[in-house]
């Protein structure tokens, strides 16, 4: 697709309309997942397990089903057996046997809250009455919750059909090691014999949940004619559909999914946990099934991300020139394999021009619900060891550390460690940026300190499809496939409304349901407005040729001698003839005359999103006394191609920042000894309050990706990679302690304190 | 036919007996999968499952039919997915 | 055991209805009057969505007893705007983009107009302690913060 | 479930007695009704206590005041002499929850759900607070500080309810504070609290002083030995190490997703220390 003339001047693109969901958001009237009722309607509970490992010996269910007012129970036994192997849905590789294990458990639990059985009746009252009656014998085996543990030879083992991949020859054992990868580049053992300091590091990352504030709903309609319709927050209602047809065992074309406003999902809305649940509840009560998970559910049974041991080790001649660079990762992936160790492993270095790196890393099962991805997964974990040896190299040879990563930084034509060259990027242009800030002259106090960490990720591009539909009034409805988590239809409007010369109010943005529109994938990988805005142009530019063509026969000239400019079609020239340009209003209005309803339509394999990458910088304050960190002041710098819309990117900076403070700081998962999880509620799971941070100064550099229509990269994730890191760098500056573990909660860096023995603080 | 200089990164080299790198005569990425595949018969599941390709630095998930451009670096990774 | 018969007023409206006793004005909001513009993000008073005002004080509703209405006079964030003109907080939020997802975007409207009536030119740690209760996961508060502060001081404008 | 919302005192008090240990005192409602959706309790019969007249009022009694067991936390400090004269119990109370929870929850709540974390409890008892009991025998007095036997539960017997408390006279020179330690800025639960309520003579020494911890062992505590740390001296920094190390000492915590008990019992002395430092420049009229 041709790329905007990055010289003319747009209307809307660059610009902070007022986004088209605004008012349904403010009045309360948006429609989110919980927020839909239907007529007959029952309510369904899940039933977990209290276990963090068992064999299931028998469920049970006849005192629940005898309950007045129950219409269904179902366990595993409803649900099809899928084979335990990796099959394409959509653009991801989905192991069902996983999947249909961690819906709802078959031969064992595998965490405290895996799902064992569901109840529909006709109030949530009675539905959990009936969880009380459900009969379920255990078996409980061993468990195990550490990564390291869980290696361990003699550890207890998950799943016995499960051998390390990735390893010739081929493990005589089971283990709880799923996969083994590696990347590299030259040869390390060069690189390190070139260098004249080595650093190297052991860090430790707890488990963090996204920690969206809409918890998982559903409402599910399975009729007498095997047609279902499900209604879902979602991340990604093409994906919900293809996962539940296969797990309910029914064609997918009968199934119509529709997403709901979706409150939050960071990632965790990209897996199905409720939907097969209700659907076959449905299916058997022959009644609507409304599935509401509590807050506690969430935090027990949805995927968090990875907790991880990294191990990096970084060579450096005295310049700073970077030598080698290597690191080994342990990703826990919960109960069934599949953490985000190899996205790790590949952007672990990715911001830096080296010549020999070696990335190694392991997914390991563990007694914790199933990860599922959470903003740049992977990333954050790795980059975060990545970047406190990078400024500890600085410290050591004396460099600033922006000046260390500008020397070492990757550029075009930098081949990535992960193997591809870049392209444009804007890798050094945030680090420019963060020079030039105020906030680089801000002086620091006693117990302060300022970090400084780069980030970088990929960006996805993949399946999408958009369609607009022109109204005889002029005004277009443009029907969207990626669910709009952060205002994402306000962008899309806005590339219409450039394309085709109108008001961005006359573009009525929605997200279509699967049964309106094309396949789409979902709205993750900082995707959305990278594909669902190349789509979207791809259908305004449709209309523009039709309207041209419209204006042709309309004043009977070649079509070739109608240009669209502005809105409007005009002869392309005095010699075309002298014709009153049309404008897109009044070609929409005669368009029954000229040849029938405009629609446009685009359906794309979205390719070349270009990578992004941030610079944060951070200043923090430590209590000597408490341990307690306290951000003071943050600026954080975000390459977005181009800013659509401004305010939206800067909202993805800002809240991704502070889900890192919270990464950073406090947020953990807690399991007591007998693996069940501790903190399950908002009260001691602790993601950042408003009055815990600062104003995130967002700072938007735009090194356009050449392959989009505007020059659009995805914002959505690297905001999340560089503030452990900067912050973990910050601490370490103000105490002159290195913190390799997160979360630098408050007893930790007390500890740390007290064992550096630094004099305390006159109190 | 324009000629690739192909790269493989992660785990595939396993299914090559190690070698990372080759030269192909190939129109698009299914060419390039193709001879890969002739050479190393084992490599042909794990292209089927999470690849990526990357054409000269640019990134192309689940696409067959990609042009070459002559002398093109043409790089084998694992594909990415996102939060 | 028989259901609770309770007359209150909600948004200016009387309103009856019936709740089990374990019901809390959350759910009576949600499930019974199907005004679902109150969000349930934890049932444990510790998110915010769920706020509302109950006799000009600030609650969440997921912490009070539907029984405990009678003769109450609730204020939600349907009741917020004034017909179709919006309230300056939520043109406010519009414009600053305050929002992303949207789910926390009720509970904490109507926390910051409860603030804005108490103080009309708060400071900005005083309108972020304010908020405390209000967790938003997606905007990292800065645009929230500034959008309360922008309708105090329109407000004010407007007010002198 | 059955709810009862009593207007008198007699009525709750039949009520409870009445309904035996199926019977709960619902005040504020923000830990009971958590504990009702999350199953942890099922009671047979909620009593609120709410519409009773003598748990709703703040008044002045005796130079001091009687604070009903219902009175909201945002009620409380909005009163117009109470907060300037107790700044301690008012900010104790103040800290707990987000505004929306001080909108309903309670300082009868607050103690009675017994929790050793509670924040308005080392302010109460550093208060000399004393709390008026209601039962099927009479009223009878009890020192805050008695309240609470342990993690959950509390001296109160069946039929028993707190109605009111009294804070007492304030005396010249005096001054109260509370501080608790959270990993953020608001919204958690005290990891260690104390609150120190200090009267000085006219040079400024410390005459008497009340020093309570909470979170720190199974229920908040007066503890003597930071008092005793104190009297005789003007805060100078070998008494603050004597009161640090005496809050340190006197600190049997657990471990628990909050805190370790070596990090609880450091930072006791720390956080004793800062408090009494506001309590002292209180006292002094600063």
């Amino acid at each position: 697709m041709t790329t905007n003339d990055e010289n003319k001047t747009l209307k809307w693109v660059g610009s902070r309309p007022n986004r088209p969901d605004g008012v349904d958001k403010v009045t309360g009237r948006a429609k989110f997942g919980a927020d839909l009722t239907l007529p007959n309607m029952l309510h369904g509970r899940v039933l977990r397990s209290p276990h963090a490992h068992a064999h299931i010996v028998s469920i049970d269910t006849s005192k629940a089903e005898a309950l007045p007012g129950v219409h269904a129970v179902i366990t595993g036994a409803d649900l099809p057996l899928l084979a335990s192997e990796f099959v394409p849905a959509g653009e991801a590789m989905v192991n069902y046997g996983d999947m249909c294990r961690n819906v709802i458990a078959r031969e064992k639990v595998l965490y405290d809250g895996h799902a064992v059985a569901a109840v529909a009746a006709k109030s949530v009252q009675i539905a959990k009455q009936a969880l009380k009656l459900i009969e379920v014998e255990y078996d409980v085996l061993p468990h195990v919750i550490d990564v390291d543990e869980a290696i361990a030879p003699d550890a207890p083992v998950l799943h016995d059909h499960m051998f390390t991949a990735g390893v010739e020859p081929k493990p005589e054992k089971p283990s709880n090691i799923a996969k083994r990868v590696e990347f590299k580049l030259g040869d390390i053992e060069v690189g390190f014999a070139a260098a004249d300091i080595i650093i190297e590091r052991d860090f430790n990352t707890e488990t963090v949940h996204q920690g969206y504030i809409e918890p998982h709903a559903c409402v599910a309609n399975f009729s007498e004619d095997g047609q279902a319709e499900l209604w879902c927050c979602t991340q990604g209602h093409f994906v919900v559909r293809g996962y539940c047809a296969r797990l309910l065992g029914m064609e997918v074309s009968k199934l119509r999914v529709t997403a709901s406003e979706i409150g939050g999902g960071f990632g965790g809305k990209t897996v199905v946990y409720l939907e097969p649940l209700a659907l076959a509840l449905s299916r058997k009560a022959n009644r609507p099934v409304k599935m509401v998970m509590s807050r506690e559910e969430v935090f027990r049974a949805t995927g968090p991300t990875s907790g991880a041991k990294v191990w990096v080790k970084m060579g450096a001649k005295k310049d700073g020139t970077i030598t080698a660079a290597q690191c080994e990762l342990k990703f826990q992936a919960g109960a069934f394999q599949g953490s985000p160790m190899q996205p790790g492993a590949m952007c672990a270095f990715a911001p830096y021009d080296l010549e020999n790196v070696k990335a190694v890393g392991y997914d390991v099962v563990t007694n914790r619900p199933k990860v599922a991805a959470y903003r740049a997964p992977g990333g954050p974990i790795s980059e975060f060891g990545v970047e406190s040896v990078v400024d500890e190299i600085a410290l050591l040879i004396g460099m600033d550390p922006i000046e260390l990563r500008l020397l070492n930084g990757a550029q075009e034509g930098t081949q990535a460690a992960y193997g591809p060259r870049f392209g444009p990027i804007g890798m050094k242009e945030t680090l420019f940026a963060l020079q030039n800030s105020e906030h680089m002259q801000q002086p620091l106090g006693p117990n302060q300190g300022r970090g400084i960490a780069s980030g970088f990720w990929f960006n996805i591009g993949g399946d999408t499809c958009a369609n607009i539909n022109v109204s005889d009034d002029g005004t277009v409805a443009l029907a969207l496939g990626t669910p709009d988590i952060g205002g994402s239809r306000a962008s899309m409007s806005m590339m219409v409304a450039e394309e085709l010369g109108i008001d961005v109010k006359d573009v009525r943005p929605m997200i279509a349901d699967t049964a309106s529109l094309g396949y789409t994938f979902l709205t993750g990988g900082s995707r959305a407005t990278y594909s669902s805005g190349m789509a979207s142009v791809q259908a305004a530019r449709s209309i523009i040729e039709q309207m041209r063509e419209r204006a042709a026969k309309t004043w009977d000239i070649p079509l070739e001698a109608v240009e669209w400019e502005d809105g409007h079609a005009r002869p392309a020239s005095s010699n075309a003839g002298e014709f009153e340009p049309l404008s897109f209003a009044d070609i929409a209005r005669t368009m029954a005359k000229t040849g029938g309803p405009l629609v446009g339509s685009a359906a794309l394999n979205a390719q070349g999103a270009g990578p992004s990458f941030a610079a944060h910088m951070v200043d923090v304050e430590v209590d000597p006394g408490t341990g307690r960190v306290e951000i003071l002041r943050y600026t954080a710098v975000q390459d977005a191609g181009r800013a659509v819309h401004p305010s939206y990117v800067e909202g993805q900076v800002q809240g991704g920042v502070v889900q890192g403070i919270g990464w950073a700081l406090n947020e953990e998962y807690v399991y007591g000894d007998d693996g069940t999880l501790q903190n399950a509620g908002f009260l001691d799971y602790r993601v950042p309050v408003c009055s815990d941070v600062p104003m995130i100064d967002a700072k938007i550099v735009e090194v356009p990706n050449p392959r989009h229509p505007y020059g659009v990269r995805g914002v959505g994730e690297s905001p999340i990679i560089p503030p452990m890191a900067a912050i973990a760098n910050a601490v370490s500056a103000a105490t002159n302690i290195r913190f390799t573990e997160l979360p630098m909660s408050p007893p930790k860096v007390l500890k740390a304190l007290d064992e550096a023995a630094l004099p305390e603080a006159a109190e | 036919m324009p000629l690739a200089n192909v790269l493989l990164t992660g785990n595939l080299s396993q299914f090559t007996g190690g070698q990372t790198q080759f030269q192909f005569d190939a129109r698009d990425i299914r060419g390039v999968m193709k001879e890969l595949v002739r050479l190393h018969p084992d490599v042909a599941p794990h292209l089927e499952e999470g690849l990526a390709v990357a054409i000269n630095g640019e990134i192309f998930q689940d696409t067959w039919f990609e042009p070459i451009p002559e002398g093109a670096e043409v790089t084998f990774m694992p594909a990415i997915g996102g939060g | 055991m028989a259901r609770h018969h309770i007359t209150t007023h909600i948004n200016g409206d009387e309103v009856e209805f019936l709740c089990d006793t374990e019901q809390t004005l959350l759910d009576v909001l949600r499930d019974e009057l199907h005004l679902t513009g109150t969000k349930e993000g934890c049932a444990t008073g510790d998110c915010g969505a769920c706020s509302v005002t109950v006799d000009g004080r600030l609650v969440c509703s997921c912490l009070m007893l539907g029984v405990e209405l009678e003769g109450k006079q609730v204020s939600t964030i349907e009741g917020m705007a004034d017909g179709e003109r919006l309230h300056p907080l939520q043109s406010k939020f519009i414009e600053h983009a305050a929002l992303q997802c949207g789910i926390c975007t009720p509970g904490v409207l109507v926390a910051a107009k409860s603030l804005l009536e108490r103080n009309p030119d708060p400071t900005e740690i005083e309108v972020r302690f304010w908020l405390a209760g209000n967790l938003c996961r997606c905007t990292g508060y800065d645009k929230i913060v500034r959008a309360v502060l922008d309708a105090a001081a329109d407000m004010r404008g407007a007010a002198a | 479930m059955r709810y009862e919302s009593p207007q008198s005192v007699d009525d709750a008090i039949g009520l409870l007695a009445n309904g035996g240990a199926g019977a709960r005192v619902m005040a504020g409602g923000t830990d009971l009704l958590v504990q009702l959706r999350s199953g942890m309790l099922e009671p047979e019969l909620v009593v609120d206590i709410k519409q009773i007249e003598e748990t709703r009022v703040i008044t002045e009694e005796s130079g001091g005041f009687r604070v009903g067991a219902a009175v909201a936390g945002a009620e409380l400090n909005e009163h117009p002499r109470l907060p300037k004269i107790w700044p301690g119990v008012a900010e104790a109370f103040d800290l707990i929850g987000s505004v929306q929870i001080q909108g309903r929850a309670t300082m009868g709540g607050n103690l009675c759900n017994a929790s050793p974390a509670a924040d308005s409890v080392p302010g109460m008892i550093a208060a000399g607070a004393i709390a008026t009991v209601a039962g099927p025998k009479g009223r009878r007095e009890l020192p805050v500080e008695d309240v609470c036997t342990g993690p959950g539960r509390t001296s109160l017997g069946s039929g028993e309810f707190i109605v009111s408390f009294f804070l007492p006279e304030r005396p010249a020179r005096s001054g109260d504070a509370y501080l608790r330690f959270i990993p953020r800025t608001e919204m958690d639960i005290a990891v260690v609290g104390a609150g120190v309520s200090l009267t000085l003579d006219e040079s400024g020494v410390v005459a008497a002083a009340r020093v309570a911890l909470g979170a720190v062992a199974p229920t908040a505590m007066l503890v003597q030995d930071c008092s005793s740390a104190l009297v005789g001296t003007s805060l100078d920094d070998v008494a603050l190490q004597a009161l640090s190390a005496a809050a340190s000492a006197a600190c049997n915590p657990i471990n628990d997703k909050r805190g370790t008990i070596e990090y609880r019992t450091k930072v006791a002395g720390v956080i004793a220390q800062r408090t009494a430092k506001i309590a002292y420049s209180r006292a002094k009229g600063e």
